[in-house]
C-alpha cells in the first residue's frame, strides 16, 4: 500500500493514510472491513506491527492508522514518507455492531493513544449523525502534547451536535488550555452521561479501562452496554500464534471488539 | 577462471587516529586497494564484537579493526579496554573455526598514512590467499533456502 | 488377519520406500542427542530410545522455516512465497504420544485460516507408530486418556513382536495401506504374539484436575506462585512439546531483498505479550506458567474439544530444574477444587 | 549426624531465629538421581531437604528473582565452591550485597558431601585461592584439546554440527546465574544484532555471543551444560575462554566480591602480540 499523507499527531505519534496499489486489493477491502477491526502493518526486513484502522468504514477508499514509534517496525513505519509502499494485512478481527447503536445516545471514552480505534467508531457515526441521539466524547491524555488528532479535536469542539470534553492529567497542561484537567474516569463521572439508551465506547490504557469501567458503573452503565477493544500484541492475526489469549479468546480472532460483559467473565490478572 | 577473489573486508576504525591515517593516506596520493569499507567510530573503545559478527553475517571474508596505539587514545584509555576484548574474542573466534586471519587488529595512528595504505594492501592479498570464507558463506546460504523437510 | 514385519525386512523396506521416491525417516541417535531424522538404511534407526529427545512437531511445523522472500526495488516491492517440500515422507518408528500430538494440532492449525504449511506436510507423510514396551518415569499418556498404543494421529500401528523380531502390522489409514502395499511382498502372514505394552503409571486424575483448572477462583490461587518458583523460563518445554505452537514472525534481510521466517515463541518467555507500552499482562513467571497449564487444559480443549497434551513428558524430563506438567496436574490433584 | 542432618537442623534454627527469611536448597526430584530447587520459608519445610553429591545444580541464579533481596533481609542458600565464586562475581557486579548471602557451603568429591566452613562470601577466599592453583589442571577436558588440536576448518565443522542443533530455548541463558540482563543483546532489536532465528547461522552467532559475554565471568558450574535439551557441550567452550583470560590476564572469575570484571579492566602492559 502506498502512503498518501502522514501526519505528526503529537512526539512520537504518527498517522499515515495509505491507499491500495491493486483495486482488486481495493474491493476485497471494502467488502470486508467494518469498524473495529484491525490490520498488521509492516515494513520489509523490520517486520509486522498490529494496529487498528482508524478510518472508519464510511470512508474505506483508504486506510488510516496512527501509532507511537517505540520499536523496530514503528521506527521504520515512521520514517516511511509519502509515496512509499509498506504491507498490509487484514482486516482481521470483529466489528463494532454500529447498527445496533441506531437510535441510541452514544458516549466515547478514551485516553491518549487509544484515541484512533474510537474515532473509527465515532467518525461511522458522525458519517451518518442523523441514525444517533446524542454524541458525548470525553477524551484525555498525559498532556497536552499528547492529545491525538488535534484538528479533528478542533472540528468536534466547534460541532454542535456534539458534545466534546477533553481533559489532561493534572500537570500536564499549559497555560492557555482551557479545557478540563483531571484524570478520565473522574471527569466521565463529572460529566455524569445518563445510562439511558445509551451505549459506552471506550478505549485506553489497561489502567485507565479499569476505573472506567468502575466509574460507567456507578453512573449505572449495563455492561452489555459498554464496548471496548483489547489491543494486545498480535504477530499472525488468524488465531494461531498464541500470544494474544486472554483465556480461552483469541483476541485477534473472536476480538478486539468486546463488551464489558465479555471482558468481566475473561481473567481479570491476564489483561 | 582465471577470475581474481576480490575479498570483501570491513574495517571498523577510530575516528581520532586510524580515520585520520586514512585521510592521510588519501591526501598524500598513496595508492591501496580498494577491497576495504571503512566503517567510522568514535574510539575503538565503541567497536562491539557485535560488529564483527555482523559483518561476518552480511558476507565480509575479512575483518580489520584499527585504532590509535597505547596512550594516544583521546578518551585516555578506550584503547586498553578494546585490547582486552580483542584479545578474548580473538581467543573464541579461533576456537569456534573462525580463523584469526580473517579478523585482524592493528593500531595505526593520524600519521602513518603509509602503514594504513601498505596493512590494506597486505591485508587483502592475505585474504585473496585464503579465498572466500566457505564455510561461513554455506551458513548464510542455508538461511537463504527453502525449507529440506 | 493380520500381518508381520520382520526386523531383517526392514532395511529392505526402507530401500522399497526410498525407491518409491519417500523420505524415511525415524529416531536417530547419535552421540550426544536423538531425534528423528531422515535415514538411509534401516541400521541408522535406534528402536531402543523410551522416545527421541526432540519431537516429531519440528518436521510439521520447523523451528524456523521461510515464509517468504522480497526484493525491494526503485517503485516496486517483488516478493515470493516459499512453500514446504513437495517430497513425500514416510516417518517409520514414531511414537504414540507424538503421533497424537499431530493430531492434536490438527485443529488449531485449520480453524479459520488453513495454514498450508501444516497442513501440506500432514498430507504427504505418512505416520508409521511403534507402539511402546517400554516407558520410563516421565511418561504420562495413560494419565491423558491415550495409551503406549494409542492409535490417534497415526496410518499404521506397529505392536513388537515378542520375539522382539519384528511387528505386527495394523493398517489404519488409506495413507498407511497405500505406503504398506508397496512392501507388501516384503510382509508375512500370520501373527506372533505381541509383546506387552509397556505399563505406564497413572500420574493424576485429569477430570479432577480440569474441574480445578476451569474454576475461575482458581485462577489467582496462590498454588501457582509455590509450584512455578522454580521455573527459570525458558522455553525448553514448549520447545520440545509435540503440541506447543506458538511462533513469531522475523524479518531477516536490509532494505534490498530478505525473507520473513516464522520461528518457533515460546509463552515462557516474558517479552512473548509484552505491549508497546510496557505494560505485560503476563508479567511474572507464574502467570506465564499458569497460561500453559490452562491453555492446554481448559482453553485448548474448551476450543477444540481435545487437551493440548500427549503425555509424553518431554517437558519434565528435560526441565534444568525438574519442573513439568506431571508435577503440577499431581499437585492439582491433591488440591480441593 | 549425617551433613544433611546438620544442615537440616541450621536451616530450621535459622529460619526459627528469624536470621535469614529464605533457605534455597534441594529437595528430592522425580527420580532417584534428580533434585529440585527448594525455597524453604518455615522450619516445617526443611524436612524435605535433601544434601547428597546429586545436589549439583548452581541455585545462586535464584537470588536475582524479582524482589527477593529488595527488603534487605538475609537470605541462606546452598552453594558447592563454584556458587561461592558466582556471588562474589553478582556482588562485584553490583547484581547483589553480599552481606545479605548467608552461605551453607558444602563439595562433593566421589559421591561423598562435605561441608564448607564459613558462612559469609570473604570466609571463603582461602578455598576460593586453592581452586585457582588447581584451575590450569582442572580446565583441562580431552574433548577441548582434541578441539585444539583441530585446523580452523575441523574446527568450525565440529561447532556447525554442535549448535546446528540449538533450538534457541534459551535453556543455557535462563539456567545461568550469570545471564541476569533484564533484556539479552538477542532480544534486542535496534539493530538486531544476532539473528533470532534458530538457523545455524543464528546458532552460531548466539553461541559466540554468549560465550563473549560470559569470558572471565563463568565459573564452570555447568548449568547451561546441563540444561541444554540437545546436550551441546556449551562448558567447553566457556571452560576454553576460562582458560584464555586466566593465562593472558591471570583472571580467575570470582576471587572475591571486589575483583574487577576482566574486560571492564585494563593493564597498560596487556598483551598485544596479535595487534599489526
Amino acid at each position: 500500500m502506498k502512503i498518501v499523507a502522514r501526519h505528526d499527531e503529537a512526539p512520537g505519534v504518527k498517522t499515515m493514510r495509505v491507499e491500495f496499489q491493486n483495486p482488486t486489493d481495493l474491493e476485497l477491502f471494502k467488502q470486508r472491513y467494518r469498524t473495529g477491526m484491525f490490520g498488521l502493518y509492516g515494513v520489509y526486513g523490520e517486520g509486522e506491527s498490529t494496529f487498528c484502522v482508524a478510518s472508519p468504514e464510511t470512508r474505506n477508499e483508504y486506510i488510516e492508522f496512527t501509532f507511537r514509534q517505540s520499536g523496530r517496525v514503528t521506527s521504520a513505519l515512521a520514517n516511511a514518507d509519502i509515496g512509499d509502499v509498506i504491507t498490509f494485512r487484514g482486516p482481521y478481527g470483529n466489528r463494532f455492531p454500529i447498527e445496533q447503536f441506531y437510535g441510541k445516545n452514544l458516549i466515547f471514552v478514551s485516553g491518549g493513544i487509544a484515541l484512533p480505534p474510537t474515532r473509527s467508531v465515532i467518525w461511522s457515526c458522525l458519517d451518518q449523525r442523523e441514525k444517533f441521539g446524542k454524541i458525548t466524547i470525553v477524551y484525555g491524555a498525559r498532556t497536552v502534547a499528547d492529545l491525538v488528532y488535534k484538528h479533528e479535536l478542533d472540528e468536534w469542539g466547534k460541532r454542535d451536535d456534539i458534545d466534546l470534553v477533553l481533559t489532561v492529567d493534572p500537570g500536564g497542561e499549559t497555560p492557555d488550555w482551557k479545557h478540563r484537567v483531571g484524570f478520565v474516569p473522574t471527569v466521565l463521572e463529572q460529566a455524569a452521561p445518563s445510562p439511558e439508551n445509551c451505549i459506552a465506547v471506550i478505549c485506553g490504557p489497561p489502567i485507565m479501562i479499569k476505573f472506567t469501567l468502575i466509574s460507567l458503573k456507578k453512573l449505572g452503565f449495563d455492561e452489555s452496554n459498554v464496548y471496548t477493544t483489547l489491543e494486545n500484541r498480535m504477530k499472525c492475526g488468524v488465531g494461531k500464534c498464541g500470544r494474544c489469549n486472554v483465556g480461552s479468546i483469541y483476541v485477534c480472532k473472536e476480538g478486539p471488539v468486546f463488551t464489558a460483559a465479555e471482558v468481566s467473565r475473561m481473567p481479570q490478572a491476564d489483561l | 577462471m582465471n577470475e581474481i577473489f576480490e575479498p570483501k573486508i570491513v574495517a571498523f576504525v577510530c575516528t581520532y587516529c586510524t580515520y585520520a591515517g586514512a585521510d592521510l593516506a588519501g591526501t598524500s596520493r598513496l595508492k591501496y586497494a580498494p577491497n576495504v569499507r571503512i566503517v567510522r567510530l568514535p574510539c575503538t573503545g565503541r567497536i562491539s564484537p557485535m560488529f564483527i559478527l555482523k559483518a561476518l553475517q552480511k558476507g565480509a571474508d575479512g575483518v580489520l579493526i584499527s585504532g590509535c596505539h597505547p596512550g594516544d587514545c583521546h578518551f585516555t584509555h578506550g584503547n586498553y579496554h578494546a585490547r582486552r576484548r580483542w584479545m578474548v574474542f580473538r581467543a573464541l573466534l579461533e576456537f569456534t573455526g573462525i580463523p584469526s586471519e580473517r579478523v585482524k587488529y592493528s593500531w595505526i595512528s593520524a600519521a602513518e598514512g603509509g602503514k594504513f595504505a601498505d596493512l590494506m594492501n597486505s591485508i587483502t592479498e592475505d585474504i585473496r590467499k585464503l579465498g572466500p570464507f566457505d564455510q561461513y558463506n554455506a551458513l548464510i546460504k542455508e538461511t537463504e533456502a527453502p525449507a529440506t523437510f | 488377519m493380520t500381518r508381520i514385519l520382520q526386523s531383517d525386512k526392514l532395511d529392505n523396506c526402507v530401500a522399497r520406500w526410498r525407491e518409491a521416491g519417500l523420505t524415511v525417516i525415524g529416531p536417530v541417535k547419535n552421540e550426544s542427542s536423538s531425534s528423528y531424522a531422515a535415514v538411509e538404511k534401516a541400521a541408522e534407526f535406534d528402536f531402543s530410545l523410551i522416545m527421541p529427545d526432540r519431537s516429531i512437531k519440528e518436521l510439521f511445523f520447523p523451528q524456523t522455516e521461510p515464509m517468504l522472500h522480497y526484493t525491494i526495488k526503485k517503485q516496486r516491492i517483488d516478493t515470493s512465497d516459499f512453500t514446504p517440500p513437495p517430497e513425500k515422507r514416510i516417518i517409520f518408528g514414531a511414537r504414540p504420544c507424538d503421533a497424537s500430538g499431530l493430531a492434536i494440532d490438527d485443529p488449531l492449525f485449520g480453524w479459520d485460516y488453513k495454514d498450508n504449511f501444516w497442513f501440506q506436510r500432514r498430507d504427504t507423510t505418512v505416520i508409521v507408530t511403534i507402539a511402546c514396551t517400554k516407558a520410563d518415569d516421565f511418561c504420562m499418556c495413560t494419565s491423558l486418556k491415550l495409551a503406549p498404543d494409542s492409535t490417534k494421529g497415526s496410518d499404521v500401528l506397529l505392536r513388537p513382536l515378542q520375539n522382539n523380531k519384528g511387528w505386527q502390522v495394523e493398517e489404519l489409514t488409506d495413507r498407511g495401506r497405500d505406503a504398506f502395499n508397496e512392501i507388501a511382498d516384503l510382509l508375512q502372514d500370520g501373527s506372533g504374539p505381541a509383546a506387552p505394552t509397556a505399563v505406564v503409571a497413572e500420574k493424576f486424575n485429569l477430570d479432577a484436575c480440569v474441574a480445578w483448572l476451569q474454576n475461575p477462583e482458581n485462577f489467582e490461587s496462590t498454588f501457582w506462585r509455590e509450584i512455578s518458583m522454580r521455573c527459570i523460563g525458558c522455553a525448553s518445554c514448549t520447545f520440545l512439546c509435540p503440541t506447543c505452537h506458538c511462533f513469531d514472525f522475523q524479518d531477516e534481510g536490509d532494505t534490498y531483498s530478505g525473507i520473513r521466517r516464522k520461528n518457533w515463541d515460546s509463552c515462557s518467555f516474558a517479552l512473548f505479550t509484552m505491549h508497546t507500552s510496557g505494560h505485560n499482562p503476563r508479567a511474572t513467571q507464574s502467570a506465564r506458567w499458569r497460561q500453559r497449564i490452562m491453555h492446554k487444559f481448559n482453553y485448548f480443549p474448551g476450543k477444540f474439544n481435545v487437551n493440548s497434551c500427549s503425555g509424553c513428558g518431554r517437558c519434565s524430563r528435560q526441565c534444568p530444574v525438574d519442573m513439568g506438567i506431571t508435577e503440577t496436574l499431581q499437585a492439582i490433584s491433591t488440591l480441593p477444587s | 549426624m549425617t551433613i544433611q542432618e546438620t544442615y537440616k537442623a541450621r536451616v530450621k534454627k535459622l529460619l526459627a531465629s528469624g536470621t535469614v527469611k529464605m533457605v534455597i536448597g534441594y529437595k528430592p526430584g522425580t527420580t532417584a538421581d534428580r533434585r529440585r530447587p527448594h525455597f524453604i520459608r518455615t522450619p516445617e519445610e526443611a524436612d524435605q531437604l535433601v544434601l547428597d553429591s546429586a545436589c549439583i545444580t548452581n541455585l545462586s541464579g535464584y537470588l536475582l528473582s524479582e524482589g527477593l533481596l529488595s527488603d534487605e533481609k538475609a537470605v541462606a542458600i546452598f552453594l558447592k565452591p563454584d556458587g561461592i565464586r558466582s556471588i562474589n562475581i553478582l556482588a562485584a557486579e553490583a547484581q547483589l550485597n553480599s552481606e545479605q548471602i548467608l552461605i551453607l557451603g558444602f563439595d562433593s568429591n566421589d559421591n561423598q558431601v562435605t561441608a564448607l566452613e564459613g558462612e559469609k562470601v570473604e570466609e571463603f577466599t582461602t578455598l576460593i585461592e586453592s581452586i585457582k592453583e588447581q584451575a590450569p589442571e582442572a580446565l583441562k577436558n580431552p574433548l577441548l584439546e582434541q578441539i585444539e588440536g583441530m585446523t580452523p576448518k575441523e574446527r568450525f565443522a565440529f561447532w556447525q554440527g554442535e549448535f546446528s542443533r540449538c533450538i534457541k530455548c534459551y535453556a543455557c541463558r535462563q539456567a545461568c546465574p550469570m545471564c541476569y540482563c533484564r533484556r539479552c543483546i538477542v532480544d534486542c532489536n535496534q539493530p538486531q544484532w544476532v539473528n533470532t532465528s534458530s538457523h545455524t547461522l543464528g546458532n552460531f552467532e548466539w553461541n559466540i555471543v554468549r560465550a563473549f559475554h560470559l569470558s572471565g565471568r563463568c565459573v564452570g558450574c555447568g548449568n547451561c551444560d546441563r540444561a541444554c535439551p540437545v546436550n551441546i557441550p556449551l562448558r567447553l567452550i566457556n571452560a576454553k575462554m576460562a582458560q584464555e583470560v586466566l593465562g593472558a590476564f591471570d583472571h580467575f572469575s570470582g576471587m572475591s566480591h571486589t575483583q574487577e570484571p576482566v574486560l571492564a579492566s585494563f593493564k597498560k602492559d596487556d598483551s598485544e602480540t596479535f595487534i599489526l
